[in-house]
């Protein structure tokens, strides 16, 4: 289990090396990356800024690792969140899950992401082509993503 | 009282961080955001939507009925929009 | 849309960004790699080799590709599968779906990999620590995982 | 008529390519299956239980009634366990 929350850009394939190497028991490796996009609800975005809450982003995101641990078979898992500026085609975040069962690598992967995406303190503000900046709204979509994932003992 | 504010509620009033010494009767996050709201007209205009306001204490979820004290770590901000 | 059958291992990083670069519609990337793992049924396994049918394989993996374009809004998709003899901890497969979306990535790429394991002509026999080999027997939970992507008016 | 053989077929069989000129009344893969049993305890082995085989005709998936002629090729192997 590893968190990261970070400014730096960070390697995939040496990110996804280092969670498998040596650990023979792996059969299936699941990995999420999420990229800055040019567009966003029509308007063109020239880049965006992460804010975040030091200190309870990484309490969040282990927090939703362990749980994924709770419900799937995992050998491995990893969380990568950056902040600070990006521009569109920049790497944001990575989350990978490796299992022996393939199924729970996915699943357990898709679940740390839509998690993630309502439960660790990020804010995007985006930069518009005129030069204002605008806060990213949060969107109805992930809620329901991540409400997928709520188990019925639940609140 | 630690006291954060993230995003626009950051923008709005002006500052990240401050320590406030709430006046007694100020018990749960809720009454806190009421009393902050008297502050000054960033304040009112960052907590104007209630609804749109998440709230965390030490660093976790909670609600306006999250009870705080003296040593907390009281955070307010819109809803998260990272990953 | 690539699709690539090859004895050489791989590199899931240079792969991933090729895969992605120059493209910032692009919102999420979603990659699984299969790999050999030490344990099979209870057996002990120590290499295993894969053994495909050149032509009839390509086409099945490209078929499988465009369906997955068919169903899912994509930007790019990768299928890279090796044969010959591989040992425990070695990459096998790897597929990868990039997309807009995050979930069309996610479904996209499961789908890949669960098509892929009932469709595409590869047979693994592995080497027991005896010496002999033994064919992997074809699994139910395959045909259960590849049925979930069949749509109403297949057959 | 080319014929392929894969996995433990292609081992029962001994080989794993051949050419076949089966004759006339041979229009199916089936038939070409009931066929080549007769043509020795290796393909008999090969074929005993006909659910295991899968059948390909030019590289496409069929089933026993898919029709067959002569410039086809036409491939039997257990079912896929790659990924």
């Amino acid at each position: 289990m590893t968190v990261r929350v970070q400014q730096e850009d960070f390697d995939i394939g040496a990110e996804l090396s280092a969670l498998t190497d040596g650990n023979t028991g792996i059969g299936g490796l699941c990995s999420f990356t999420g990229l800055v996009r040019d567009m966003n609800d029509g308007s063109g975005v020239g880049a965006m800024t992460l804010e975040h809450y030091p200190g309870m982003t990484e309490r969040m995101l282990e927090e939703i690792e362990e749980e994924a641990h709770r419900r799937w078979p995992l050998d491995a898992t990893l969380i990568i969140h950056r902040y600070g500026r990006m521009e569109p085609g920049d790497r944001i975040v990575m989350v990978a899950a490796a299992s022996a069962h393939r199924q729970a690598a996915f699943d357990a992967c898709n679940f740390l992401m839509d998690w993630l995406k309502t439960k660790a303190p990020f804010w995007k503000a985006e930069e518009l082509p005129g030069g204002e900046t605008r806060w990213v709204e949060a969107r109805d979509s992930d809620e329901h993503a991540a409400d997928r994932w709520r188990e019925e003992n639940e609140v | 009282m630690k006291v954060l504010y993230f995003a626009w509620l950051r923008q709005k009033i002006g500052m990240g961080e401050e320590t406030v010494d709430p006046p007694t009767g100020v018990e749960t996050a809720g009454q806190l955001v009421d009393w902050l709201k008297t502050r000054g007209p960033g304040y009112e205009a960052a907590f104007k939507d209630a609804r749109a306001v998440k709230i965390a204490v030490n660093q976790a979820f909670g609600t306006r009925d999250t009870p705080i004290a003296a040593n907390d770590e009281v955070a307010f901000f819109p809803p998260v929009t990272g990953g």
